[in-house]
């Protein structure tokens, strides 16, 4: 019976603890942040983390917004979508934030901005590139290039270049989201519009760790370029492949794969190959520091990067495109308006120009941002800029 | 030629579902444990080869290891998380409560393992892939045309040479003898003097040795190593072992191998987003079609009377 | 309720419905470890009844329920013959065929997932989970749930004792897939979103920790478990934040939130080791009992 | 006797496993309210003539015919809903089922339609009967107790009271008073005979002569799996044949042990 007891205060004490919701200090900036920093998606998570730490830390060092001071609350939505609905819930209702940056994944994008639209509340992932996602949705925005701009601009720039594409094999991980269509919908079109003759698609799985199969049917097609559609992971394992069954030609892609990182893990092996990144470290001497800060504070956490990733660029600036939307919008945060200063913070992200670490005079097409194209080519083992695409303009809001 | 390429490709990677699958086989097999702890000690293994090779020892003892070092070292390991497993759930299931679900409690804490075990190295060492650089990577050879790797050639020698050596174990030595008593009927072996305490750790031990070794030939042939490799190997492991017969070594080996064929030969034939569904479409088939497995036996999970 | 509370009510009452979509077949002694296909079965149904002719959702949740039951009955009858270990493996192998065609049909949005129109609030979600613990409860009250703890038990002797033993595992499978469509079909309307990976086989494995680790010979194990596995972590979220070893708050980036999971299986380790046939089983659901008559019965004495 | 009067026969019926016969050509027939003894050394094959009464082996050859209808190929189910019923050696009641409950599964086999089966019990009076039917035969139980806190000799007595439940015409008791001292297996004759009176015929496997020759008016003994003997128990003791059986020829009761294994193998 007393074990019973215990056993039933224990549980009580647990819900209690449970129910507590972060409060805020009356006079900060409430912001909410769904992080991803544990599960399967844990690394690019806590990396992301490191970037919008660091931008409020900026902020906040530099005066804050209006003299106020950004408080993040976050919650860790372990990738799961579900919890990624939670999460919004929680911030809004119980945290009361403005605003909530994040989440990471498409995934859980898909089914938090569900609930940011009836709760009419600004979100702001700053990861996911699925084209499309954000058609029909007026409280998601992000600060992110769709697949499909990036790669048309990577296409302009190869004949520019005179890099030969007549044939092609597309290569795209069938079971990832964005992978998969940004393999057979937009390589296919793009490339077919190119006038580029696509001998062969392929396809893996997002699991796949022996792709030497696929690869001996793209040595047998030996196609000029390989477009590659895949995340870093499963990127590394087809690159390896490639290498291993000695491909001669280029590997293309879009920016999914566009980590620093690969640099690292294949030093020469990785020289030749052109993708796009939405951010360059070198574009002027905002990003240089940025980067250069960047690197540091990860190492601090462990972690060996070697230049920031895109998505932890916009990340970064994410959180000051909520600041520039703060000093636009008039808001002022007091709890008992947060209702409408959300929809009001919202409408000050329409027709807004912000300039940040990704490039300058951004502005926002429905909810998908406008960003620079940066073509990346690997020569001798580092990042080599191969041309470069200012963000398009916008239609008039 | 592409079709003989593909046979090639297919055969050296049902290398690595081979070794897994044995290890599967062993613990259902004898213990009628379905041990799901399996796919994260490989991950494990492997894991913490990289890291030893990469830092060394914690602390900085020794300081970085060489490869051939740091992939000991990992078998090691996992042999000692083997072990663990064993103290921790098998020891526990002295008591048969007789019902339909009693294999089902080493199955959770299995489970329990699997989540301590990936996020303990997600925490450690992230979830993006890190490369294990051997010199043995990029070696290759080209057979009339066709393209194979060296390492997959080693690591199916390897494999073939582990089910030789095992089968011999379990027919000519006392120990194998032991353990197959148990498995036939183990209030039995109690009676006939098996010292099952004692024993039972032996198989723990060729489970850790099995996922070390597997996880040796993963990190040289694959040149990566990340903390989600168990799930795929680890799952088409159990689809090549149940294809195979459970608790038949024979056909671990004819499964795995048939499953890396089947891989490789839906790629070639339907495309790489058909592999899931062809593989565990047909491990359905021959379930219902012949539920004891290829090799198999009925003494598995049998009722009694 | 605070939205924290809300949103974690309604996944908590999900994952009770599921647990009662695995429970039932595990009530005969068929462990399910395919319990997320079905799932899926039935979020995919009406996600894409209401995705493409906008149906409603009272008839899209009978449509799923029909279909989870059809899908569920047409695979039990099909594995028949598959006993045990082979039977858990024929459930996976099930699962993972059957996420493998859906991520390939483009007509429900293949790997970019499933934008589903229809809403239903978080108390539909509720009351649902409700109603699945009090049918669950009255059915296994009936005879047809006696025969179904009697197979669990010893399904030679139920043979012999005259209950169609191949019947009633068909009808408890059938009925846990019907169980399993109206939980895929509440996901789908919940969320407004179907995804595969949802109901991958990771999910299948928590679905069926939730009954083992609760105890399969009670109808409240199922909870239990759920209770269990969607709390603990949630506990550890809040309770790690204040321990120091752990870090100091959230947004220090000090915590790394990975340790919940870590001490959940541990938790689970040591629940296997102490109580390995589920944290309820009958007799302490008995002692509990006793133990409540005992208190009853001192108050009323004083 | 003229089959015609036997509720219950056996026609040459055969079971091998795996090529070894264990029961080779038994036939007899059983009439109404006969208590029928069936002995024999070890793995006579005894029990797996149970074992293929009751369905839980299929027989290779012959037939078993209860009331002019043959059951050998019904499933075990449904034999028992037209009237077998039966205790197994080993007592295998359901361990997480309280003692009221393994008694009720004995009615499961009278439940007739899906309405029946999906009403809630306490809405009939299924448990009133079984608790009725264990106090009938003084099972001095609580009926919600735990089956594994039972005496051996009350857990006996249970399974018996849950085959009755089904209300057989013919009931196959596999060694009832194995384990049970003097006391208690005289106890067990006089609850035997109580069931017997209520028009139910047994079928009893047993070792315990003084118990054969107490309960039951009709012995037939196997050997080898093979009927030597067919005839009143009176007469059992002075058969020649059975003498042999058990007294002489020790070579053969040295072979013995591995048609046991077989009997017990599933």
């Amino acid at each position: 019976m007393s074990r019973f007891r215990k056993g039933l205060t224990l549980a009580a004490a647990a819900i209690g603890l449970l129910a507590q919701p972060a409060m805020a200090a009356d006079n900060d900036w409430n912001i909410g942040f769904i992080s991803t920093r544990s599960g399967p998606l844990k690394e690019v998570g806590d990396s992301t983390a490191v970037a919008i730490e660091m931008a409020t830390n900026d902020i906040n060092a530099a005066g804050g917004i209006e003299g106020r001071k950004i408080r993040l609350v976050e919650y860790d939505s372990a990738g799961d979508p579900r919890q990624a609905s939670v999460g919004v819930r929680t911030l809004a209702n119980d945290s009361k934030v403005l605003a909530i940056i994040g989440p990471l994944s498409s995934g859980e994008t898909g089914v938090a901005m569900n609930d940011a639209e009836r709760i009419k509340l600004l979100m702001l992932p700053y990861s996911s590139s699925a084209p499309g996602l954000t058609a029909g949705k007026t409280f998601t925005w992000r600060l992110s290039a769709t697949e499909d701009k990036q790669f048309n601009r990577l296409l302009k720039a190869l004949p520019a270049k005179n890099v030969k594409l007549d044939t092609a094999d597309i290569m795209y991980v069938s079971d990832d989201r964005i992978a998969n269509v940004t393999g057979t919908k937009v390589y296919q079109t793009l490339l077919d519009k190119g006038g580029v003759k696509i001998l062969r698609t392929i396809s893996i799985n997002i699991n796949s760790f022996d792709v030497s199969a696929q690869v001996a049917q793209i040595l047998q097609d030996n196609p000029d370029v390989v477009a590659l559609a895949a995340n870093y992971a499963q990127a590394v394992t087809v690159l390896r492949e490639l290498h291993r069954q000695n491909y001669k030609g280029r590997v293309i892609g879009s920016q999914l794969f566009a980590d620093p990182n690969l640099v690292g893990l294949f030093g020469h092996d990785a020289d030749g190959m052109i993708f796009v990144s939405g951010f360059w470290s070198h574009r002027d001497k905002q990003a240089e520091d940025f980067s250069a800060r960047f690197v540091k504070a990860m190492a601090a956490k462990g972690f060996t990067k070697l230049a920031p990733h895109h998505v932890d660029a916009q990340a970064y600036d994410t959180v000051y495109l909520l600041k520039d939307a703060i000093e636009r919008s008039k808001v002022t945060g007091a709890a008992d308006k947060v209702d409408e200063e959300r929809i009001a913070l919202r409408d000050a992200l329409k027709g807004i120009n912000f300039s940040g670490v990704v490039g300058d005079n951004i502005c926002f097409n429905g909810g998908d941002a406008e960003l620079p194209g940066y073509i990346i080519e690997i020569r001798n083992a580092q990042w080599s800029l191969f041309d470069s695409f200012p963000p398009d303009a916008c239609k008039a809001p | 030629m592409l079709i003989l390429q593909q046979v090639a490709n297919g055969v050296l990677l049902g290398a690595i579902y081979v070794t897994i699958a044995l290890a599967f086989t062993l613990t259902i097999g004898i213990l009628n444990f379905l041990n799901f702890t399996i796919p994260p000690i490989f991950m494990l293994s492997a894991m913490t080869a990289w890291a030893a090779a990469q830092f060394g020892l914690p602390f900085g003892i020794f300081g970085p290891m060489p490869w051939t070092v740091a992939l000991a070292f990992g078998i090691v390991v996992a042999i000692l998380a083997s072990l663990l497993v064993e103290r921790l759930t098998f020891r526990y299931l002295k008591v048969r409560y007789g019902d339909a679900t009693e294999h089902a409690i080493p199955l959770v804490s299995s489970l329990g393992f699997l989540l301590v075990f990936q996020n303990g190295i997600r925490m450690a060492y992230g979830t993006e892939p890190h490369r294990f650089i051997t010199p043995l990577g990029d070696m290759s050879l080209h057979l009339g045309g066709i393209f194979i790797s060296l390492p997959q050639v080693l690591s199916l020698a390897l494999a073939l040479i582990i089910v030789f050596s095992l089968s011999y174990l379990l027919k000519r030595t006392r120990t194998g003898r032991a353990l197959r008593s148990i498995a036939e009927n183990p209030d039995a072996a109690l009676l006939m003097g098996v010292d099952v305490a004692r024993i039972v750790p032996v198989i723990f031990i060729l489970t850790g040795l099995l996922c070390g070794i597997a996880g040796s030939i993963f990190a040289v042939n694959y040149g990566q190593v990340y903390s989600g490799m168990g799930d795929e190997v680890g799952n088409k492991a159990i689809a090549g072992m149940v294809l195979g017969g459970m608790g038949s070594i024979w056909g671990a080996i004819v499964g795995g191998l048939l499953i890396g064929l089947v891989e490789t030969m839906s790629i070639y034939l339907f495309g790489g987003d058909t592999v899931q569904s062809v593989v565990w479409g047909l491990l359905l088939v021959a379930l219902v079609l012949r539920p004891e497995g290829l090799f198999g036996h009925h003494g598995i999970g049998k009722g009694k009377f | 309720m605070s939205g924290y509370t809300g949103g974690l009510l309604v996944i908590l009452c999900l994952n009770i419905v599921m647990a009662y979509a695995v429970f039932l077949p595990v009530a005969t002694g068929q462990l399910n470890l395919g319990g997320a296909a079905f799932q899926a079965v039935g979020a995919y149904t009406a996600g894409y009844l209401s995705a493409t002719y906008d149906l409603p959702v009272v008839p899209s949740l009978l449509a799923s329920m029909a279909t989870g039951a059809v899908f569920a009955f047409l695979f039990s009858l099909l594995i028949m013959r598959t006993k045990s270990v082979y039977l858990v493996l024929a459930t996976f192998a099930f699962g993972q065929f059957l996420t493998g065609v859906i991520i390939n049909v483009d007509a429900l949005g293949g790997s970019m997932g499933l934008s589903v129109p229809a809403h239903v609030e978080g108390w539909t979600v509720i009351l649902f989970a409700g109603l699945a613990m009090l049918l669950t409860l009255i059915l296994m009250q009936t005879r047809f749930g006696l025969a179904m703890r009697a197979i669990h038990d010893d399904d030679a002797v139920s043979e012999l004792m005259g209950i169609g033993v191949r019947g009633v595992r068909i009808g408890a499978f059938t009925l846990g897939g019907a169980l399993a469509g109206v939980a895929g079909c509440l996901y789908a309307f919940y969320f407004n979103f179907c995804d595969v990976q949802s109901f991958d086989a990771s999910s299948s494995f928590y679905l069926l920790l939730f009954v083992l680790l609760g105890g399969t010979q009670t109808i409240w194990g199922p909870v239990i478990g759920a209770v269990f596995f969607t709390l603990v972590p949630e506990v550890f979220r809040n309770v790690l934040a204040y321990l120091p070893a752990f870090g100091h708050g959230a947004t220090s980036g000090q915590v790394d939130t990975s340790w919940r999971f870590i001490l959940l299986g541990m938790i689970t380790i040591a629940m296997m080791v102490y109580r390995p046939e589920g944290i309820l089983t009958r007799i302490g659901l008995g002692a509990i009992w006793h133990g409540v008559g005992l208190a009853r019965r001192g108050r009323q004495g004083t | 006797m003229s089959p015609n009067d036997a509720i219950f026969s056996l026609r040459g019926v055969t079971k091998a496993f795996a090529g070894l016969k264990v029961v080779t050509d038994v036939s007899f027939d059983v009439r109404p309210g006969e208590r029928l003894a069936l002995i024999g050394p070890n793995g006579a094959g005894k029990t797996t003539v149970f074992n293929l009464i009751s369905g839980a082996y299929k027989i290779n050859e012959g037939s078993i015919i209860l009331d002019g209808v043959d059951i050998a190929a019904l499933p075990a189910s449904r034999r028992c809903a037209m009237g077998i019923a039966r205790s197994f050696q080993n007592i295998r009641l359901m361990p997480h089922l309280s003692v009221v409950e393994n008694v009720m599964i004995g009615q499961h086999a009278r439940t007739r339609g899906i309405l029946e089966l999906l009403t809630p019990l306490w809405m009939t009076r299924a448990r009133q009967e079984a608790e009725a039917q264990l106090a009938a035969f003084d099972v001095a139980t609580y009926p919600n107790q735990a089956i594994a806190t039972l005496p051996y000799g009350i857990r006996k007595k249970v399974e018996i009271v849950r085959a009755l439940m089904s209300r057989p015409k013919v009931l196959l008791l596999d060694e009832p008073a194995a384990g049970l001292n003097t006391n208690e297996t005289a106890q067990l004759r006089d609850f035997l005979m109580r069931v017997a009176d209520g028009g139910v015929t047994l079928l009893v496997v047993e070792h315990d002569m003084s118990l054969v020759r107490s309960l039951c008016d009709h012995t037939v003994v196997l050997n080898f799996g093979r009927k030597i003997f067919d005839g009143p128990t009176h007469a059992v003791q002075e058969d020649p044949a059975v003498l042999e059986a058990y007294l002489g020829r020790p070579a053969h009761t040295a072979a013995t042990p591995r048609a046991e294994t077989a009997d017990h193998a599933s």
